[in-house]
């Protein structure tokens, strides 16, 4: 992601494109989409080189929203679509942008695939815990028990957590942030464009027709701070105004009272750039009601993508050996009929 | 032709125009690597030729068992030859397994040559033979020659620092040698390729299959039990200069050809599946050509690779057989939806459902015109025999780049592993494939059309100012927005369709082998029945029968004349592995009473089943 | 009939023999609960009936956007009714965007009402009006009724506690009340509605509900406005009991209807989708009947957990809708393969690819017959009307049972959403549905077959003495092994084949109604065009035309007689919501010079454009 | 799982069938297929009530050799079939046999989806890393830079983790083990049948023809005390005979050498019951050459299966109302014609 020569004086104006966006009203999408298009105005990347890939839903619309290139695919498949684009053009912005219906249930295999390949690719899944474009029925990440369309009496499976899912296949970056945070969903998208590799976010997003209120246990003015615990590299997993935090006790985490059961030292410090992927697994398994839920960047580690790893190889190719047709097509045995 | 010929005593020589030769044995036997080897010789020796391999059903059977016979199959001869031959006339057999399987094969009279030393009673057992064949006189009606191949090899490199099991393996040199010297092959290529290939990595083992080929030649001059050898003349072979290929990788070297000439990178994004997946094997080998291959998790994301690849401005290809395809589907939807170039090469075998993977058919071509949701046609080019496979691909991806379409290519496991000599084309006589990506914001539309074509603007993201949205819903005519208009709807259904028949410009028309002008009975083929169909309509028309053969190469759609080329005809008879496919496609478009000829048992026609189908239908004895 | 008529002042009333309805808004306007309501009335006044429901392409677009109109549609009568009527002749319009939409389906001199407190300049401006419709000149062709319904209905219930917007959303029954006394429909029904669904939740919103329709029935009868109301006398329908169904509803009630007449448990594994996902809704709310519904994670999990539940015994079932159905193509192979029922409901949408969700297609019928890989036909049968979805559904759950097979069940998305009244069935006169479970191992052949239906024993796991194991892999007669023999592939995928064929003695001959000893033209069809179709030849042949229909059930195999119909009549048209597809089927069968009728606007024809076709084949002005 | 009313005395070779076994000679799969056959003859289950249900690969050919119920489906969905038929029939004991490819390339999206819902299904993964049916193609779980057919460079993917991932997909009970243990193997094959839920258990299976020799660095009789830790409920995290135990330390774990840097008492517990699935995952990480290799079951939770939940539904909804066709079919507004 080199900075090319000239990068315009961009606006948010300049990411928004003609069409008439097309969401219920409320929806947590719209948010999203604001913060996403202030982002992308801040990058060093023109907008021509930026490509949005969705696969169906209505997060999945998203890309028709955003002036630059945008492919809105088939359900499930932006990841795999996102995969070869990125493997043959690595000087784009590749960003996938995808539902927890697209991306957990029948595009699962390709999300996994995708984040151990490490492709630069940028994945933003809008979770609302709902399938919202087909009306309403419920999600990999519901919870069990739901009752939707096709649940009259409740689901019986239990959810994906999709961070857990994410760190199992192998991501290099996983982050989570809110819909209705745009300093904070602005800081995470930015952190995971600077990322070399998959970048994970998962954004929880207020589906408000189908849905309305599934965050609320944790984004809710009054248990906010209890329930949120804001994790940053480098720094103490403290939460609740500095009250609380995660310590470790017989081998498990559990929430220390800062100054009653527990002492700052006694709590530990994120290393979002651990090789040992546990550090971050243990943190994404954090949930209410005992624990606060973490949000930001989880784990966030360097290693080779697979696009650069390509080139190379196409590289050193060519430098052992040039590319000659004819050579190629009279390889082996051959013999002349005069 | 400048061939090392070994000249064997004259007095024992015996011309003849043609011969079929049939290898078998175990997997582990090497008959693969011998029929390679005997077809390069053939080669060289200037006959025309065509193979077969015969790999076994499943991956490693038990050492001996009937499941494990591995058979390779070759007719070569001093005139044309479209088939490896219906009837063996010569079966060189290296175990029980291998003659219960394949004696019926052998035309009576037939020679056959055995490795006695196989025919142990625990082998004997394994198969089912409750006494030994060579002992009692069920090989009567054939010529037999019983050779220790075993014994003799081990005999011939005891010196040698080989270890036994090894040097067992090896007794396929020196029946190699045998059939060198009786069908007077000569043994240069194949004495370079030991020196090279074996040699080169274990210098014993180089000599030690050296000296068996030499041997083998020699029992044969010497040894009593052959009483004469063969030649077969040369063919009168265009000029030009040939190697022996593959289908699938003469497949594979259409796609690259494709990628230099037009300028384009090649992607393939592919899961393995036989028998495709040779091809993702060969490309893989070409990165100095900037092919990148992407094995994908499955089939589904190996296509939307490719069309993540073409929207970028690759040249996106994916491949795969059987089930592989029918999952690939969806895509291929919304490849033909966003019109952007993609190759689909179908590599067909035996089906449905997981089916015969090893086995050949055609029974993928109604699926390959029908298989999506919606009207959502698509080209469909069959290659016609192993060499052939490159032009097809070559022509596949020109024509999904010229008409921003995904192009399905079929070809077969007949094809794929068969192999044949192929006259190498030089490059700058390929067919012209340039390619445009539309850089100028001007009069920019994302859904217009070129006026000849139809084809929409390819435009690769990264162009200033030309940003677009593009996806799999119906789109407004032009603009390409989201469009849920009724009107526009049809239109646009109708103007895929409509740029997909347009491909009909670059199709040439219909040719006829034979009769031009009409006769009693035409016979339309398509894909690896090829071959078959020549031979047999040869065989007819030297018979003094009017039938003429017509072989369609494009499949959707087909050719302009072609309707009109059927009425010229009094009987029209469609071969196919399948159970009528294209029958019903030429029936229902000319409304011409095409009669089907059908079989499905996972190999080609063989002439002389179309021969009996000839003569039935034109009520000759 | 015991129907609670309300009677209006005699003097005013004016009879009619039909009339064609459309109710248009915003999606938040409640159209599809008044077109309820009204329909619902309308079938308990004793009129025959067809209703088109037709929701916004959008999930939900902003309020008062051109993509978020929704409407629907109703005609009735008092003779028989077969389609929802080509040109509604009253307009009930809720706001600008509908009268923009919806206008020009109005026939001229039609009757529009509309609501003129919607027609703010905000509101216009939003769908691009310069000036208000309502107070130039551009209605002057129709009969304007103007009513402003949002200030009559706030008005109608101030005194009550109810929020101004959830006041104002409840204009929908305002409008009502006035249709229920413009064409005298009985009010009971609604009221209960209202009471029980509305007033249940919220006494005073139901109070309120209860008023606005009774207001706005008052008004129609008061109101200076209106001259006359109108009375369609009832229709002769056949005696029986009536309930008003949708497809897709009446398509899960066969399925329960099966499951319970067979002894077999329903086992459905689906993912959601439009419109079939309806489906699925519906069948989750049936536990008691033992019914198991299982969202899964993708199409393909759906027809896989559906494979193996009916390899346990069970029926199994998949559903779903455009790119969904190619997804499962190959495990349909799987199945057919290993000879098990299952039934694919396939509710067509408009394609390819993910095309448009919303409108209705019949493009989905040669991937239905043709779409997977190798030879694996499965029988195909389609439903040609909501009520008739019932039978559909039933039957292809008795063959699929009976004859050990897939069945492709083909809707779509007018009949999934349409509505109409239902002859409820008897459950003791539904066909005879057993199933057999194979139990004793004498003679146990796991691929043995049954002589007259070929199928093969259905054995359920748990069974002591028969354990076996089936796969995809091609398999040997009887013993069901791996086979890898050549005659045995053929002979079996013939066998397959010749058990599909041999449903036809399950499949009742072609019935013509018209001539049926052969006439002019026959227009053949086959699913939801069957009304349109039966609209348009009976009023053909009210003209003295020589035009007959026949419909078809079974896609595949078609009706044995079939050919020897379309033989009887100089020209056969066959007019499909698609660019061409079963008159490929019959050409290429039968040799006939079959013509097709398409469109794909994701609408079903109108009798108008039928009637238009058959004059110009049968050249009459 | 409950016993049936009687059980014959099985011995192994009622659980052979008729089929000539048809893996190369040297194959692991011989190993495990014995050991498989042997277990299912101890255990109290009726013969009639096994399913063996598996996709397409070498070790999917399992089924045929087993003389129970089979079903050899297509490639990657036995999962899916598998749920099917146990949604449907709790009664039988229903066995997922599936390859590396198999169950993590074309099956990922299944195989997260089964682990998730606790289905009672035993898999058992036997992970080659290698494609071997097809030939020799890299798989989901190979090395990364390894050289096969499909890539002549090196392979460009980092390969999954089996029982990270199927811990970050929520997975009940995961164990590992390897062909040629039979002792080791029986045990686990016996637990995962115990255990009621979805049972993952990858088995190291040597391919003597495509990848001969891939789990020597940590199986080979020189390095196998020091390279493998062998857990066990309840018991210390000690290998290397009893010389070396996983501690940790500044909240990473660490190999800890008794008597030098550690003392058992600094050594961790096995508690394959935590219902935080991080303490598996943690083990699960561990990897040569750093560490040794996990084995045995490293989580066992119990909670209700999918098709437990189904049933109880069912059960339910029969309490409220009888089935009774003709009142469903007449349900909502009818009214009658004379
Ligand atoms: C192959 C296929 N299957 C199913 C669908 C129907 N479908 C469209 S979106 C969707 C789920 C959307 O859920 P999610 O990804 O969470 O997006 P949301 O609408 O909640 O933003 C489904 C099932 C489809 N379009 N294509
Ligand atoms: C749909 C489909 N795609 C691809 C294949 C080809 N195929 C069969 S088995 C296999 C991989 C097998 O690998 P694994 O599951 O690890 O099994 P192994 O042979 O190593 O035991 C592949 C790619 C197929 N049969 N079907
Ligand atoms: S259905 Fe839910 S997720 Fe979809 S647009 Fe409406 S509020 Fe947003
Ligand atoms: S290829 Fe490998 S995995 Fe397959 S049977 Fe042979 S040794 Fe076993
Ligand atoms: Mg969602
Ligand atoms: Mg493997």
């Amino acid at each position: 992601m080199s900075a090319p020569v000239e990068i315009p004086k961009y606006t948010k104006a300049d990411f928004e494109s003609d069409q008439d966006v097309r969401w219920c009203p409320g929806c947590g999408d719209y948010a999203i989409l604001s913060t996403v298009q202030k982002a992308l105005s801040t990058l060093p990347v023109r907008k021509e080189n930026h490509v949005f890939v969705s696969g169906i839903g209505c997060s999945s619309r998203f890309p028709y929203y955003v002036s630059t290139y945008g492919f809105h695919t088939i359900h499930g498949r932006a990841p795999a679509i996102a995969s070869g684009l990125k493997a043959s053009r690595p000087d784009l912005t590749v960003w996938v942008v995808t539902g927890d219906g697209d991306a957990l249930s029948i595009g699962g295999n390709h999300l996994i695939h995708a984040l151990r390949r490490n492709f630069d690719l940028k994945i933003l899944m809008f979770n609302n815990r709902i399938y919202g474009l087909t009306k309403g029925q419920y999600s990999p990440t519901s919870e069990l028990g739901k009752k939707t369309k096709s649940t009259p009496l409740g689901s019986l499976d239990y959810p994906f957590n999709p961070l857990a899912l994410a760190l199992g296949a192998g991501a290099s970056f996983v982050a989570r942030s809110m819909d209705t945070d745009a300093k904070h969903l602005g800081d995470i998208v930015t952190t995971a464009w600077k990322h070399k590799g998959t970048s994970f976010v998962e954004i929880f997003q207020n589906c408000n027709i189908f849905n309305d209120g599934a965050f609320t246990s944790f984004t809710e003015k009054p248990v906010r701070d209890d329930k949120q615990l804001r994790v940053e590299h480098g720094q103490k997993l403290v939460f609740a105004k500095g009250t609380k935090g995660i310590v470790r006790r017989n081998d498990r985490l559990v929430v220390g009272n800062l100054g009653q059961d527990a002492t700052l030292d006694d709590v530990l410090t994120h290393d979002a750039t651990d090789p040992d992927p546990s550090h971050a697994f243990a943190l994404a398994a954090l949930d209410v009601p005992e624990f606060p839920v973490a949000m930001g960047v989880l784990r966030a580690v360097e290693r080779p993508t697979y696009e650069e790893m390509m080139s190379e190889q196409i590289a050193q190719a060519r430098a052992r050996k040039p590319a000659d047709l004819h050579k190629l097509l009279h390889a082996g045995y051959t013999w002349t009929v005069k | 032709m400048s061939i090392t010929a070994i000249t064997p005593s004259e007095k024992r020589r015996q011309e003849i125009p043609h011969v079929t030769i049939r290898f078998v044995g175990d997997s582990g036997d090497g008959i693969q690597l011998s029929g390679d080897q005997f077809t390069s010789a053939t080669a060289v020796a200037g006959n025309e030729l065509a193979t077969l391999p015969d790999f076994p059903a499943e991956i490693r059977a038990p050492a001996g068992s009937l499941a494990g016979v591995s058979g390779f199959q070759i007719q070569f001869a001093s005139h044309e030859v479209y088939t490896p031959g219906d009837q063996p006339d010569v079966l060189v057999c290296m175990n029980p397994a291998g003659l219960k399987t394949n004696l019926k094969l052998l035309r009576p009279g037939g020679i056959l040559i055995v490795n006695t030393d196989a025919f142990s009673e625990s082998n004997l057992r394994k198969v089912g033979y409750a006494t030994n064949p060579l002992e009692d006189d069920s090989l009567a009606d054939w010529t037999v020659h019983k050779v220790p191949l075993e014994t003799l090899t081990l005999e011939c490199i005891k010196d040698l620092d080989v270890p036994t099991r090894t040097g067992r393996m090896a007794k396929n040199f020196f029946a190699l040698g045998i059939m060198y010297w009786m069908y007077n092959r000569p043994m240069d290529e194949t004495l370079t390729y030991i020196d090279k290939r074996i040699g080169g990595k274990n210098a014993t083992l180089g000599e030690a299959n050296r000296r068996l080929l030499l041997a083998g030649h020699a029992y044969g001059e010497t040894c009593e039990m052959f009483p004469v050898n063969f030649t077969v003349p040369q063919a009168k072979i265009a000029p030009g200069t040939y190697r022996n290929i593959r289908g699938n990788e003469a497949l594979a070297l259409g796609l690259v050809a494709a990628g230099v000439k037009s300028g384009l990178d090649v992607f393939l994004g592919a899961y393995p599946i036989t028998p495709a997946s040779d091809v993702l094997h060969q490309l893989s080998g070409y990165k100095e050509f900037g092919i990148r291959t992407f094995q994908a998790e499955d089939e589904i994301a190996g296509i939307c690779s490719a069309i993540g690849a073409s929207y970028g401005g690759a040249l996106g290809v994916t491949l795969s057989s059987g089930p592989g395809i029918a999952l690939k589907q969806e895509a291929m939807g919304l490849a033909h939806m966003v019109e952007l170039p993609l190759v689909i090469c179908n590599i067909q075998r035996g089906g449905p459902s997981t089916g015969l993977p090893t086995k050949t058919e055609q029974a993928d071509l109604m699926q390959a015109i029908y298989g999506r949701n919606g009207e959502a046609p698509i080209p469909v080019i069959a290659a016609q025999s192993p060499s052939d496979a490159f032009m097809a691909a070559y022509e596949a991806c020109r024509i999904a780049t010229k008409y921003m379409t995904p192009v399905m290519l079929l070809s077969d496991g007949y094809i794929a592993n068969g192999a044949e000599p192929w006259s190498i084309p030089r490059t700058e006589d390929l067919p012209a494939f340039s390619h445009h990506f539309q850089t100028s914001a001007e009069g920019f539309q994302p859904y217009g059309r070129d006026e000849q074509t139809l084809s929409r603007p390819w435009v690769r993201p990264g162009t200033p100012g030309l940003e677009h949205r593009i996806g799999g819903i119906e789109k407004a005519h032009l603009s390409g927005n989201i469009s849920y208009d009724p009107q526009n709807h049809d239109f646009m259904c109708r103007m895929r369709a409509e740029k997909v028949q347009r491909v009909q410009q670059d199709i040439a028309p219909t040719v006829v082998n034979g009769d031009a002008d009409g006769g009693d009975l035409l016979i339309l083929g398509w894909g690896s029945t090829y071959g078959s169909i020549t031979a047999a309509v040869q065989w007819a028309r030297g018979s003094g029968l009017s039938v003429s053969h017509a072989h369609l190469r494009w499949l959707n759609p087909l050719p302009a004349n072609l309707g009109e080329v059927l009425r010229r005809y009094k009987r029209v008879m469609v071969p196919e592995i399948n159970l009528g496919q294209l029958v019903h496609l030429v029936r229902s478009k000319y409304l011409v009473d095409a009669r089907p000829l059908n079989q499905v048992r996972g190999q080609p026609f063989s002439v002389g089943e179309l021969v009996k189908a000839i003569k039935q239908m034109l009520e000759v004895a």
